[in-house]
């Protein structure tokens, strides 16, 4: 809260203090099958956030008594690991955010899944952001649907996601750290982009209603980019392109 | 709730999403149609604002408690406002006890950013003395009675026990040493924000879902509403999805109703 | 502790703060069937205590290793929600002292209860206290046993509870929260009306023997009438008068 | 202890009962006799004060430690007392390790209010500075072997300890720094409270149940007796009730024993 | 780690603040059989350490699914008094250090047991520390072998330890609280006194391959002594000497 | 880990364990034979420390955040160092979400254990002020993938991101106020101890055990080595034993690879 609006956050010829144009998103990078022990994994790199994804399933389900009859059971946990913040330390216990947010992810992935395949089973998904620099959500969204296709979990569409935020009065694609701390609004939007489909919506800071569907424009159309990348990382994975988290440093 | 989809016996499941298919709703209400709003004040006197709300058979009931404290080391200048809210069995049998879950935790973290984001409080006057001594407004939400929509009622509750809170006014001398007075003062608002949600259900769009209506639902959309009509806050809930054209058709239909919530809220606040 | 006597808590003419006499009540009203969800339910209103109750079952014990082979397992948990303190607000998670009242109210509701007509099974009573002014775990027993019965939950005869104070000396029926905090002594009497059975006893303070008895005794007088209201509120009940809660204002 | 009902053979809980019909008790005793008891105190080195206490096969062992801090921002003139109680494995079978669940917390409470409203100690003379320095005393206490009322032998050992506890004295200067000397000096004891449980099984009143004689009790019943007499706390517990006129014959007999059992404490406490 | 080296821990003829020789342990009395509930016990004093130890089992595992199909489940809990500790009063909540020794501890005893002998049973040892100093970890070994063999639970040898400390840079045998306070290291050993084999083993602080080999020989030495106690106090139990805990004073 | 025993079929057992027995070993390795160790340092750019390290499959990363605050009350004159490690399930389905268990807790305390033991920083040169503004060190360690010692990864990770931290210089003025610099410098180092895992399997020992290795090992032992080749730290795990022989011989397997280790950590922080 402290500070939005206390920094300038576009330069005089409209450009992000980043250098970006309104527009513009970060570089990304998402390479899927990193991980030796999970089934399904991906990591990746969007800007500077750095974010790591397992997945593990369709199992058994563990306890039991979650088993849904009818269904698979969908279960996410979305973490930070301590260091990854920019500010303090941050303690390893769950923090009332993170609990939210993996709650939101795990609803954005559903619409996607085709869950009456694999009734009582479970899947699990353990996101975990090793360097966090803003719109950690959307880029954890993405980079869990290129693992749960690495683990062959039968989905009907990807999902990818991106942030919209609102500096100085106009709508910026993909914020970073610095622009959701110091903006006037943030809009987290993920969809399935073959279908379409937005599974995650979010937003704070005021928004009219024709920002609104600016957004859900500007979001729909980077969505595709998003997802040529997240099919190039899973192409490269099933041509054994793919490398092990850490094999090749960060490029 | 995460179960929820298989509370339902798929006769009665078929029956409502085919009703909601032509138009009707299992309790008579067109689909753009709230359920009855009530909303009384200083129900609990204990507290320094309070509020219980009805939609329907929905009802929350909301308190408001502030004390004086240190501000957060990084917002010296600035109250702080904190949201609890905990969906505790006397409403539901769906309910657990024990210790805060993620739905306990949505619940809390919308209305916060509703709250926040409008805003409701002018949290920067709130400061009695700048880096030392802030007022610390803590809202704690519960569901008294669940029959679906619990966010909309549990974002009413919290903003008419806002309304209705009054505190201590104090003199702060030249050294900074608080003197309490007797007078009360009300808080200071700076919006009125309202909860407004939608359900999706099949291709149909229903505004303030019963329980009944949640278990067969498809997904969620949240709106918080400010004065001007600007959205301040969202949150989709649920497993599935809207299309974008959904989305503003939803927006729509909450931009309609937002007016007469507020006030009703306002008039509450007022008849208090 | 502190402050135990630090304040006059009679007039010159022998009279409480709030106007009462000594062996005088204060006002109370009890609602049963006030909940839409829950099996049984009551609302109290005694001074300014507020309480309402919520009871499930009987029904199947969750989880199953809880259930007992020959009786019915009662639970009930006391919380005072956030803000029903007149001090600064209070942590919502539970304090000792509720663990305390929790098991404490349980023990005097279930020598009332017929608990071997369903076993396996469990009855759930949680209470919760919007408002507080002393005596509050009496109140709360004064509306469990009504909301029990509301549940159909068989009983052999309610239960009803009432605190006999210590102040300046004398005895005093009804203690309210500032009456709690500065006086000599509490004791929270509950009994079963018609049987004369004592089944909730406490104290603090110090108390002779002749005052136990005399304490008793006037708890005894007490309960009789609180007893005809509990029963007023159950044939209102089955009468249809029984109003929801909030339906209309406090009165 | 909630199922306790239930871990007895039938036969066995039928035997009981009916000889306590017979006013005769499984251990030999009369209904108003208490075991033998046996207090040593000094255990644990470690402590300001210990001591370990026998009820015939109970046994209870209670440390206090004492350390200079801040008083409760509502209690700026008096000392602090904490009492915590544990019911770990080590004692029995039935107690199972983990967090303090609700028999750990009736235990310490009851003991607490026993000491606090007798009082046992004059916590107003635990004060070094008013508002910044005082004693803070807390008492664990641990089962070590359960044969049934734990309450009265953890109230024993509890006070036991608080008489042989010996804190350093300190020297307090007119600038409010404190000094600490090398002397050791005892808490200030105001009283000496005891705690006596009676149990109900059928119509017989019983002291001191054992605990074969809890698994059939209806109810029991502790009273906290001070050097005058009178009752300074008392607990009812268990499944039963008990009519006004067995209350009035379980203080009496509990008065009864209670002489005896101070002057076991004070013994305790001067061999020392 | 403050303080280290700040205390002169060796008078000028060579001996310990408490009087000792480098290579003397301090008395040392063991009690098998002390408590009536538990199904083996002991109690050990150990210079001023006091430490009892409960034995239950072989028993019905709970929960269940903790179970192991081909070997008994052995679970240990070290835990210290809150008031067993010479500086301020310990919080009774479970330590790191608690949970990390109650798992060493475990490891030291299962080598000794015979756990394919009842597969899917469990035996619960639970060690409380009542007064410590120093050495606290293999004094709890030594006792809960000793209750092990008190309850019947088929062993193929006792286990022992002691710890050799480093002083004033010299190794010292059994070193108290304050020798581990200030010394320069400590290292725990455990061992099957008749086998040899060395089944706990820790230490921080220096030490040289040297004096890592005179430590384990001194060890050895000193478990022939402890073991030749343990013994006296299995067999005085089992010709009926032992006493209760507490029945006669700590002597 | 409890249950590691049971989770490897027999057969394959059995084939490994006489592997080792014939001096071979699954992966191709001789028994003093440790795997391809990797070290890459600021891997985690918010971190002022990170590393990530490679033992064949097995993958760790550590990062360390420092902040200044008060000192420990019983050291007033050195700065705080807090290991932290949480076997997360990223790494394998083995490990399980939750607190904090015995496994991460050993975990971390020997990291601990060695670092604070060699010691790797020099703790009283992270004092600011005295008694008043320390540098308080925290490292956080987790797996990214477990093939096995994962307590030699941790350590080494720990290590080099203590080696690659810098922090911002402060300058103290006389009257004790602090004030940052633009410029970042190194945590003051005293030793690079490494961390030396030996399993015992059957009669063998073999250095750096993969997991299929961990599951039939009879018991662990790790040394903490220091620079001038002396052991500050000593773990044995698992649910056997060693005979005094065994120690000897697993220390001078540890004392042969540890210098290799130092190198390639030394070699990692100056690259970066």
């Amino acid at each position: 809260m402290t500070g939005k609006g206390s920094v300038k956050l576009l330069t005089e010829d409209g450009r992000r203090l980043d250098g970006r144009a309104l527009n513009e998103m970060r570089r990304l990078r998402i390479e899927a099958g990193v991980l030796k022990n999970a089934d399904g994994s991906a990591y990746v790199e969007w800007g500077r956030n750095k974010i790591l994804v397992a997945v593990y399933g369709p199992r058994e389900t563990h306890p039991r008594h979650e088993a849904l009859p009818d269904r698979m059971l969908l279960r996410c946990r979305y973490s930070m690991l301590p260091f990854s913040v920019k500010e303090e330390r941050k303690s390893p216990t769950p923090t009332r955010r993170e609990v939210e947010i993996s709650k939101v992810i795990r609803e954005a992935l559903e619409p996607a899944i085709f869950l009456e395949d694999y009734p009582r089973t479970s899947v699990d998904v353990y996101i975990e952001v090793i360097e966090a620099d803003g719109s950690t959500r959307v880029a954890s969204i993405t980079a869990a649907a290129v693992a749960l296709a690495d683990a062959g979990i039968p989905m009907m569409d990807l999902v990818a996601g991106v942030s919209i935020g609102k500096i100085e009065g106009k709508l910026a694609l993909d914020i970073n750290g610095l622009e959701d701390q110091y903006g006037e609004g943030d809009m987290p939007i993920a969809m399935m982009p073959r279908l379409g489909e937005v599974t995650l919506l979010q937003a704070d800071g005021r928004f009219t209603r024709e920002e609104i569907v600016q957004a859900l424009s500007m979001a729909r159309e980077a969505i595709q980019r998003i997802y040529e990348e997240q099919r190039r990382a899973l192409k490269d994975r099933y041509s054994g392109v793919g490398l092990e988290y850490g094999s090749a440093g960060e490029g | 709730m995460e179960r929820a989809h298989t509370l339902i016996p798929l006769p009665r499941r078929e029956a409502i999403r085919s009703m909601i298919k032509r138009g009707e709703r299992i309790d008579g209400r067109k689909p753009d149609e709230y359920r009855e709003v009530k909303i009384e004040v200083g129900v609990a006197g204990n507290a320094d604002g309070s509020a219980r709300v009805s939609l329907g058979h929905t009802k929350a009931i909301a308190g408001v408690k502030a004390s004086i404290g240190p501000p957060f080391p990084d917002s010296p200048n600035a109250g702080t406002l904190v949201v609890h809210a905990e969906l505790i069995p006397v409403a539901s049998p769906i309910f657990e006890p024990g210790p805060p879950d993620e739905n306990d935790i949505e619940l809390a973290r919308v209305v916060d950013r509703g709250l926040r984001s409008a805003p409701a409080l002018k949290l920067e006057d709130l400061v009695l003395v700048p880096a030392k001594h802030v007022w610390r407004v803590f809202i704690d939400i519960y569901p008294i009675d669940h029959d679906g929509n619990f966010i909309d009622a549990s974002g009413l509750a919290a903003m008419a026990a806002l309304l209705n809170a009054r505190v201590p006014k104090y003199a702060v001398a030249p050294d900074g040493t608080l003197s309490k007075s007797e007078e009360r003062v009300a808080l200071p608002i700076a919006d009125v924000p309202v909860f407004v949600t939608i359900a999706k259900i099949g291709d149909a769009l229903v505004v303030d879902p019963c329980y009944e209506e949640e278990l067969v639902m498809d997904a969620r959309l949240t709106f918080v509403l400010t004065k001007d009509g600007s959205v301040c806050a969202m949150q989709k809930g649920g497993r599935g999805g809207f299309s974008v054209d959904e989305i503003v058709r939803a927006l729509e239909m909450a931009q309609k109703v937002a007016p007469e919530l507020r006030a009703k809220l306002e008039a509450a606040a007022r008849a208090a």
